[in-house]
């Protein structure tokens, strides 16, 4: 079975892997768009197989409880993404936002994405795992500055030059991790093997370990875009096509994320280290009180949903921080159910900006009259990522809220407002787009929701009912992070 | 058609609901379905509590869904009211269902989301927008308040099952907190001031019959939600909670009917009494906490039969009513009365069924509003016994703020009907109105006839809530039903006592004899004229007295110290022939005071950290190398 | 170190190229020492990359970028010199007291190396605050790879993983730049980050 | 038997209060006049009044409605069984029970909405006027009202007419300040509620000062007469009620045979005689005062009720 089960890794990388060069020099743009998709598509079934078969880890992959979810939820909103890149892109083209030769760079780049992540989930390897991260900053900071107007450049650089900056912080804190290790398992690649960092870190160096986790929470924290560290966040989402913003909030910060939890376990393992909640928990409560402030004066359509990524972020972050079972589970929720959200979110806001022809929301109203289905989409993704009910969403922010005002009554309510500002915001920009009476160019929608729907049934049934063994793997995978 | 299914399944719900009550033991003891929180699943349990807030939820839904079918043919854009009726129902029911704090939360924000969508129904009327944003976000606040409540008493394990919470009663600090978040998160959605700001913009907002289904159900829900958290799951509550609560509900009273007097929109007038009576369930509701503080089981009993009662009429009336401003908006397409008028002659059946339900708001005999005010001040009358000298300074007050506040509820439902209805019409529109349709009109009577069998037979009705109180309170009230005459006798014969059915007959049949005299051996002649009007000549309908001219007097007795209202008046000089103007500006200090400093505060901070969005990369950069200097020094000092 | 002082110093751009050639040498200097004390040959390459790419072809490639872009003018810096000299001295001293506690397990050299390297980071960093310039800027995100190389190096037998990732990211980092350099130039005649903000995506 | 002679009771009540209102009414009239040294109408003027206009046929307004036409049966109604329930010589009657004083407040409060509509039925501006500053009264005249039956019902530990009568005849109670409080704001109360002056002249038509008579402008013939009656017999009640709650002496119990009844009826027409005489005596050393100052004087009613109350309500024991 291990073999079957390495098989199938083998496919979930070499897949994109592979798309990816061929996307390169393919030149006719329908059918790479197709092969993109279906590209995904087997990288997503691969990625599912995983479930079952299990190869035995090696000094450089590892497919274990924790990141076995995250990998079928890249691929799968990869897949759907992909999906919806598809038309979106066709429109670029025909409006000639985008030349052939750019899309056929935009293909191959995404595929290449879909790569490094992939390595980022599977990697047992700190090394590697840096690699892969800084691989999917590099192909993303290209993406956004595909447009190439001057504000997109301008957004691409100052990604480029955050991200590299939190890159080389990331790495340092990765050799601290290492010279940390290598003092107790002895030189090697076993001094940078998770499997093995985990066991052993209870007689690692603490003070090492201290200074390697501070930076690599600055370092992968600018990926999650945690205030302060956030800058290149909105605009990269504002600028950027459509699609790669739905990627970048629905995965990359996943992602990156996942590197936090992962040197957080080592972290919380040690007895000498001090405590990596309350760090994380200020950083994060930090970032949902800007960013739901934030969200009051924007103008540009996916500049807000890009904070509002922030203030999810924030809330993930939060909630590991406040650690112990139910919070953990509640974080593990939220962060799944958000990308599916807020990429859904972005699908139906990349339609809007083509029809309307602008993401500027004063020039944006009453699209529940001109645009049914789009109109109730939004409102739809809205209420989702308000976390009204019956969308998922609800479920964790009762969780999150209800356990820290039993354990901490000050920090739950400033959560709470803060949540409760965030939607104010947010509620108040839906008034203005969805309802009133309709502006702005009418013309139909021909980029398919299939997509945007599918999120949103997801998010709506995982607020219902969720499948025991879905949650038997969230509860186990809590209780790992302790 | 969506209306006769929801017609249907409400209609056999209440008759589910209806028969445990009246059975007592429930039908449905415990259910427990695997959605909702996963490790937990979803709770449901009808106990008598839960059956009698059910009747009253699925009576609101039946009429509503009866009256929908005849009304909704005049809704303009049905494609944004029909997915979320049912729905609202649905959620209202779950509420009242639901036995563990999750399952409870989820219904309790869907009614809000399905509410809102309803509300927004027609979003391009000028101010609906805005209405149902302030409504999600103070519904949001409210639910956000409970979220804390229900975290108190579950902990950090997360029992969150109602049974596990009644198992482990919470500390007495503790349940003063909870009891505060839980008043602050279900007040805010009755409408208990200072939380009832959007309740007058958002219920008439709404379809009428959905206006009725908020205003009269709704608010209800919210209601069982401090019921069931108070009375229920915190135990025995501190006398100072009942303080808190009745002193809310008389003011609620008193400040909602005074807004409504100063209102001439139908609809938002109605929606103001809203807040007024749910001020008086609270006082009930107070008294009860009160009692039960200090161990009087029997009062306790008395103030909770009283506040559950008027639950139940407040629901009857308050539907009714807007019926039939729904049927008189879509006959006029006016909601305003000083554009309307002299109804009564064109729609003669739909003023009766509103002449029967401003009488029953009023809290006149023998209709059943005042039946339970009764009880309430019977209430009041037993509280000389409580111990606490805070309480004794209070009751009498809160007495005399519901006596004040029914005397004008009086006065504002004569402003009400006889503008709307009588008198001459003041518009074109007002002068073309045709009665409204059959279904309609049957809705109205069918509940008009439930004010008046409430009013005249209401043994019964305190007998059913009898195994309510008895869970709730320990105790109950005697037997009414098969007391002589049905009479009902709170506490004791020689105490007080009421007979609705006898003071019925006994005006009929006073009324009978004098018309039957007059009629054998008076003249019965009859002419027709103009109206005589101290000989002024037959003036324009104009010259009649407005709204606005009705509540004047009381606007300058109550309205110069609570709205700060100022009138100016423009005199023309004498011999010039133009109109002279009078204009009344009024504020809301609680408006001014409460809600304007925190949108401030809001937009302030919003403001101030905008200009972080326009920052040059190199202070981003900044901002990173500060946080990593500032965490290193932290660190290098943690050594 | 005291070479990344100079380079805080320096405010001329060729200068600035000239003495970031000649940091990279330092460090592959030290890197080449390194490998000499630990046997440990793989160094060497790395010391060779080091060497070739940061202390020759960089400094080449920076210079014909700057003949481009025709940017000989010193380089307004943000704060004045002496300000940047005491910053970068508490920073030194910042980065020591941190690294005091850890004399335990790991061996004094290391300690000592790892000091310097964070040292040269945190510099690397102060200096890209400190200018406006995107050249000098680039140089500033350099030191600070340096200053990692530095650290990498100093752990005892790290695997090749580390360098090929630090070569990799540089190249990476070197192309990404020269394309948005090269944009820059294109989109605006300057590469002055402040011409960039007429640009912003929402004015208020 | 011991029914049917209660019931028998009970309907003489309702006779006796139906008879004896508008001669009180005219009573009150006549002694007005001599004061005023003239000669005055005849005490049976008011029955004469009554069938002249019962006999006179309806002029009904144009724009009048059913509300218009069924508002006095049901003024009219609701008046004579608050009436006929207040003990005037006999406590204990059978129906006694079937209202206490809070459901008498509520019925008078029956009546008063059904004539301000009827004022603003026909739609003049005089009806408006009448109205809206009848209901201007009642919002604080009520209130008052339940003061003073809080007080009352505080002492005798009981809302029901009945019993506070009986149980303040036996004067275990003896003189209490709250009980003199009471007393004043009742009278008030009865004033402003009666429209008699300082609050309303019964006998004005000048328009700025009237309140009753506005709203019943429009009345005619056997309407006019129905209020009139009703009129007459809300003086009664209140009287009565004040007679029968502050002075119930001689007031026989139910069941003491006929000897007792005729007794407790003499005593009452006494207390009626005095009443009317005192109250004759106010209204011509008073002069009527302002609209807008009629606020304050029930203001004032209401305050001495809330007192009374307050004074019960703290000073009593659990």
């Amino acid at each position: 079975m291990s073999d079957g089960g390495s098989f199938f890794v083998g496919a979930v990388l070499i897949i994109p892997a592979v798309s990816a060069g061929l996307l390169a020099v393919l030149p006719d743009n329908r059918a790479t768009a197709r092969l993109n998709t279906l590209a995904a598509f087997l990288t997503f079934i691969a990625a599912t197989v995983l479930f079952r078969e299990r190869p035995t880890p090696g000094h450089f992959l590892i497919v274990d409880d924790l990141n076995v979810v995250f990998i079928v939820l890249s691929t799968f909103v990869g897949f759907t993404t992909s999906v919806f890149s598809g038309s979106y892109i066709a429109h670029e083209l025909e409006i000639g936002r985008l030349t052939p030769i750019y899309l056929r760079f935009y293909h191959a780049m995404y595929q290449t994405l879909m790569f490094a992540m992939n390595v980022a989930l599977l990697s047992n390897n700190v090394g590697l795992m840096w690699v892969a991260i800084e691989l999917a900053t590099l192909t993303t900071v290209l993406m956004v500055g595909i447009y190439r107007t001057p504000a997109a450049l301008e957004a691409a650089w100052k990604y480029f030059l955050l991200g590299s900056v939190g890159i080389a912080f990331a790495l340092f804190g990765t050799i601290l991790v290492y010279l940390a290790a290598h003092a107790v398992v002895g030189e090697g690649l076993d001094a940078m093997t998770w499997s093995v960092l985990v066991k052993r870190s209870p007689e690692f160096e603490p003070a090492l370990l201290n200074l390697a986790f501070l930076f690599l929470l600055l370092g992968y924290g600018t990926k999650v875009g945690l205030v302060p560290l956030h800058a290149w966040l909105p605009d990269a989402h504002a600028e950027g096509p459509t699609p790669i913003s739905a990627v970048l909030s629905g995965l990359l910060l996943n992602v990156a994320l996942f590197a936090v939890l992962r040197f957080k376990s080592v972290m919380s393992a040690n007895p000498g280290a001090f405590a990596p909640g309350p760090l994380m928990v200020s950083l994060g409560l930090l970032s949902v009180v800007f960013a739901s402030f934030m969200l009051y004066r924007r103008h540009d359509i996916k500049r807000m949903f890009g904070y509002s990524s922030i203030e999810h972020m924030g809330i993930i972050t939060f909630a590991f921080g406040m650690g112990g079972p139910l919070a953990n589970f509640a974080g593990l929720l939220h962060m799944t159910l958000h990308s599916l959200t807020k990429s859904g979110i972005f699908f139906c806001v990349g339609n809007i900006s083509q029809v309307k022809g602008t993401q500027n929301m004063r020039d944006i109203r009453g699209l529940t009259v001109s645009h049914p289905v789009l109109g109730w989409g939004l409102v739809l993704g809205v209420a989702a990522i308000a976390g009204l009910p019956p969308m998922g969403i609800f479920m964790t922010e009762f969780l999150i809220v209800t356990t820290t005002f039993a354990r901490s009554p000050v920090l739950a309510v400033v959560l709470g407002l803060s949540l409760l500002v965030a939607f104010g915001a947010l509620l108040l920009r839906l008034n203005g787009l969805a309802f009133g009476d309709p502006h702005g160019s009418r013309k139909p929608v021909r980029a398919s929701s299939v997509p945007m729907f599918a999120h949103f049934a997801l998010v709506i049934a995982a607020g219902i009912w969720l499948p025991a063994a879905l949650v038997a793997w969230f509860e186990h995978v809590a209780t790992l992070l302790r | 058609m969506v209306y006769a299914a929801a017609l249907c399944l409400s209609g056999a719900a209440l008759g589910i609901a209806a028969a445990s009550l009246f059975i007592g033991h429930s039908l449905l003891s415990a259910l427990t379905l695997p959605v909702g929180l996963p490790w937990l699943g979803a709770h449901f349990r009808l106990d008598s509590l839960a059956a009698f807030f059910l009747v009253v939820v699925n009576l609101g839904a039946t009429t509503a869904s009866i009256y929908g079918i005849g009304y909704g043919r005049h809704e303009e854009t049905p494609g944004r009211v029909l997915p979320f009726f049912p729905a609202f129902l649905a959620a209202m029911n779950l509420v009242v269902l639901a036995d563990d704090a999750f399952t409870f939360l989820f219904a309790w924000e869907f009614m809000s989301l399905a509410s809102w969508a309803l509300v927004m129904a027609h979003h391009r009327r000028a101010g609906n927008a805005a209405a149902g944003y302030l409504y999600l976000i103070m519904a949001s606040f409210g639910t956000l308040a409970l979220l804390f409540a229900f975290g108190l008493l579950a902990g950090p394990a997360g029992g969150y099952a109602f049974q596990a919470i009644r198992a482990a009663p919470p500390a007495a600090g503790v349940a003063a907190v909870a009891l505060i978040l839980a008043l602050i998160g279900a007040g805010s959605k009755a409408g208990l001031v200072p939380l009832h700001v959007w309740l007058p913009l958002a219920h008439p907002a709404a379809p009428s019959h959905v206006s009725a289904l908020m205003s009269g159900v709704m608010t209800k829900v919210a209601v069982y939600g401090v019921v069931r958290i108070v009375f229920d799951l915190l135990g025995v509550p501190p006398w100072w909670a009942g303080a808190l609560v009745a002193l809310l509900g008389g003011v609620s009273a008193f400040m909602g009917v005074l807004h409504a007097l100063m209102e001439h929109d139908l609809k938002r007038l109605l929606a103001y009494h809203t807040v007024e009576n749910i001020g008086i369930i609270f006082i009930g509701l107070g008294l009860a906490l009160a009692f039960e503080a200090n161990g009087m089981r029997a009062a306790a009993a008395l103030a909770l039969t009283a506040a559950l009662f008027h639950v139940f009429n407040h629901s009857v009336f308050k539907s009714l009513l807007f019926f039939g401003s729904g049927a008189v908006l879509t006959a006029t397409g006016e909601r305003d009365m000083e554009h309307l008028g002299g109804l009564i002659h064109r729609m003669r059946f739909t003023a009766f069924a509103f002449l029967i339900g401003s009488a029953a708001i009023s809290a006149l005999p023998p209709f059943n509003g005042f039946v339970s005010e009764w009880l309430t001040f019977q209430a009041i009358l037993l509280s000389p016994g409580l111990p606490q000298l805070l309480l004794k300074f209070l009751v009498p007050a809160i007495g005399a703020l519901l006596a004040l506040s029914a005397a004008l509820a009086a006065a504002c439902f004569v402003k009400a009907f006889g503008v709307t209805f009588l008198g001459r019409p003041r518009t074109d529109a007002a002068r073309n109105a045709a009665e409204t349709d059959r279904w309609s009109l049957a809705t109205m009577f069918i509940l008009g006839a439930l004010c008046l069998i409430a009013g005249i037979l209401p043994g019964y009705f305190i007998d059913a809530l009898a195994p309510v109180t008895q869970v709730l309170a320990g105790a109950h009230l005697p037997g009414q039903g098969q007391l002589d005459w049905l009479t009902i006798v709170p506490v004791a014969q020689s105490r007080s006592s009421y007979n609705g059915l006898l003071l019925f007959l006994m005006i009929a049949l006073a009324a009978g004899l004098g018309a039957e005299a007059i009629h054998r051996w008076a003249s019965d002649a009859l002419r027709r004229s103009a109206p005589w009007d101290c000989g002024f000549p037959d003036s324009s309908p104009t010259t009649q007295y407005t709204a606005g001219s009705f509540s004047q007097p009381i606007r300058r007795v109550f309205g110069t110290v609570v709205f700060r209202a100022r009138e100016e008046v423009r005199m023309p000089p004498p011999g010039d022939l133009q109109a002279a103007q009078m204009r009344v500006r009024m504020r809301d200090l609680l408006w001014d005071g409460l809600y304007a400093p925190v949108t401030g505060l809001v937009n302030f901070v919003a403001d101030r950290l905008n200009k972080v969005q326009f920052l040059s990369i190199r202070a981003y950069l900044t901002l990173v190398f500060g946080a990593l200097v500032t965490l290193l020094t932290v660190l290098a000092v943690w050594h | 170190m005291l070479v990344s002082f100079m380079l805080l110093y320096q405010d001329r751009m060729t200068g600035l190229v000239n003495i970031f050639a000649l940091h990279a040498l330092v460090v592959s200097l030290s890197v080449a020492w390194q490998a000499h004390i630990q046997h440990a040959p793989h160094l060497y390459i790395t010391a060779a990359i080091a060497l070739i790419v940061k202390a020759i072809i960089i400094p080449i490639a920076l210079h014909r970028i700057i003949v481009q872009l025709g940017i000989h003018r010193t380089i307004e810096t943000v704060v004045g010199i002496g300000q940047t000299m005491l910053a970068g001295i508490g920073l030194v001293a910042l980065s020591i007291m941190v690294m005091l506690p850890i004399t335990a397990k790991a061996g004094t050299l290391t300690q000592q190396d790892l000091a310097f390297a964070l040292s040269v980071l945190l510099l690397g960093l102060l200096m890209m605050i400190s200018r406006r310039n995107a050249v000098s800027q680039v140089i500033g995100f350099m030191s600070i790879e340096n200053g990692l190389i530095l650290a990498a190096t100093g752990a005892k037998g790290m695997p090749l993983v580390v360098e090929i990732s630090v070569a990799f990211s540089i190249l990476i980092a070197l192309i990404v730049i020269g394309v948005f350099l090269f944009r820059i130039r294109e989109s605006f005649d300057t590469v002055d980050i402040h011409a960039m903000h007429e640009y912003r995506g929402e004015q208020p | 038997m011991a029914l049917a002679l209660s019931l028998l009771v009970q309907i003489g009540q309702m006779g006796l209060v139906l008879a004896l209102a508008p001669l009180f009414t005219g009573y009150v009239r006549k002694v007005k006049a001599h004061l005023l040294r003239r000669q005055g109408p005849p005490l049976v003027q008011p029955y004469r009044e009554l069938l002249r206009l019962l006999r006179k046929d309806v002029v009904l307004a144009d724009s009048a409605s059913w509300v218009f036409r069924i508002a006095p049966y049901l003024i009219f109604a609701t008046t004579w069984v608050a009436a006929s329930l207040i003990p005037t010589f006999a406590t204990g009657l059978i129906f006694s029970y079937a209202a206490d004083m809070i459901a008498i407040v509520a019925l008078l409060g029956s009546a008063r909405f059904m004539l301000a509509l009827a004022g603003l039925d026909v739609g003049t501006s005089f009806g408006g006027i009448g109205s809206s500053r009848e209901m201007l009264i009642a919002s604080l005249a009520e209130p008052a009202m339940l003061m003073v039956v809080f007080t009352l019902s505080l002492l005798a530990g009981s809302t029901q007419l009945s019993s506070i009568a009986a149980s303040l005849q036996a004067s275990d109670v003896g003189l209490r300040f709250s009980l003199a409080l009471a007393l004043i704001g009742l009278i008030m109360v009865a004033i402003a509620e009666n429209s008699r002056i300082p609050v309303d002249n019964p006998a004005t038509h000048l328009e700025l000062t009237m309140v009753h008579e506005a709203m019943i402008l429009e009345y005619s013939g056997r309407h006019l007469a129905l209020i009139e009656a009703a009129t007459s017999l809300k003086l009664l009640l209140y009287v009565s009620v004040i007679a029968c709650v502050f002075f119930p002496w001689g007031i026989a119990v139910s069941g003491q045979g006929l000897v007792a009844y005729f007794a407790g009826v003499g005593v009452y027409v006494l207390k009626l005689a005095a009443a009317g005489f005192l109250l004759a005596v106010f209204e011509t050393a008073t002069a009527k005062m302002r609209v807008f100052r009629v606020p304050d004087f029930l203001g004032a009613a209401l305050m001495l009720g809330f007192l009374a109350a307050l004074l019960l309500f703290v000073t009593m024991a659990g």
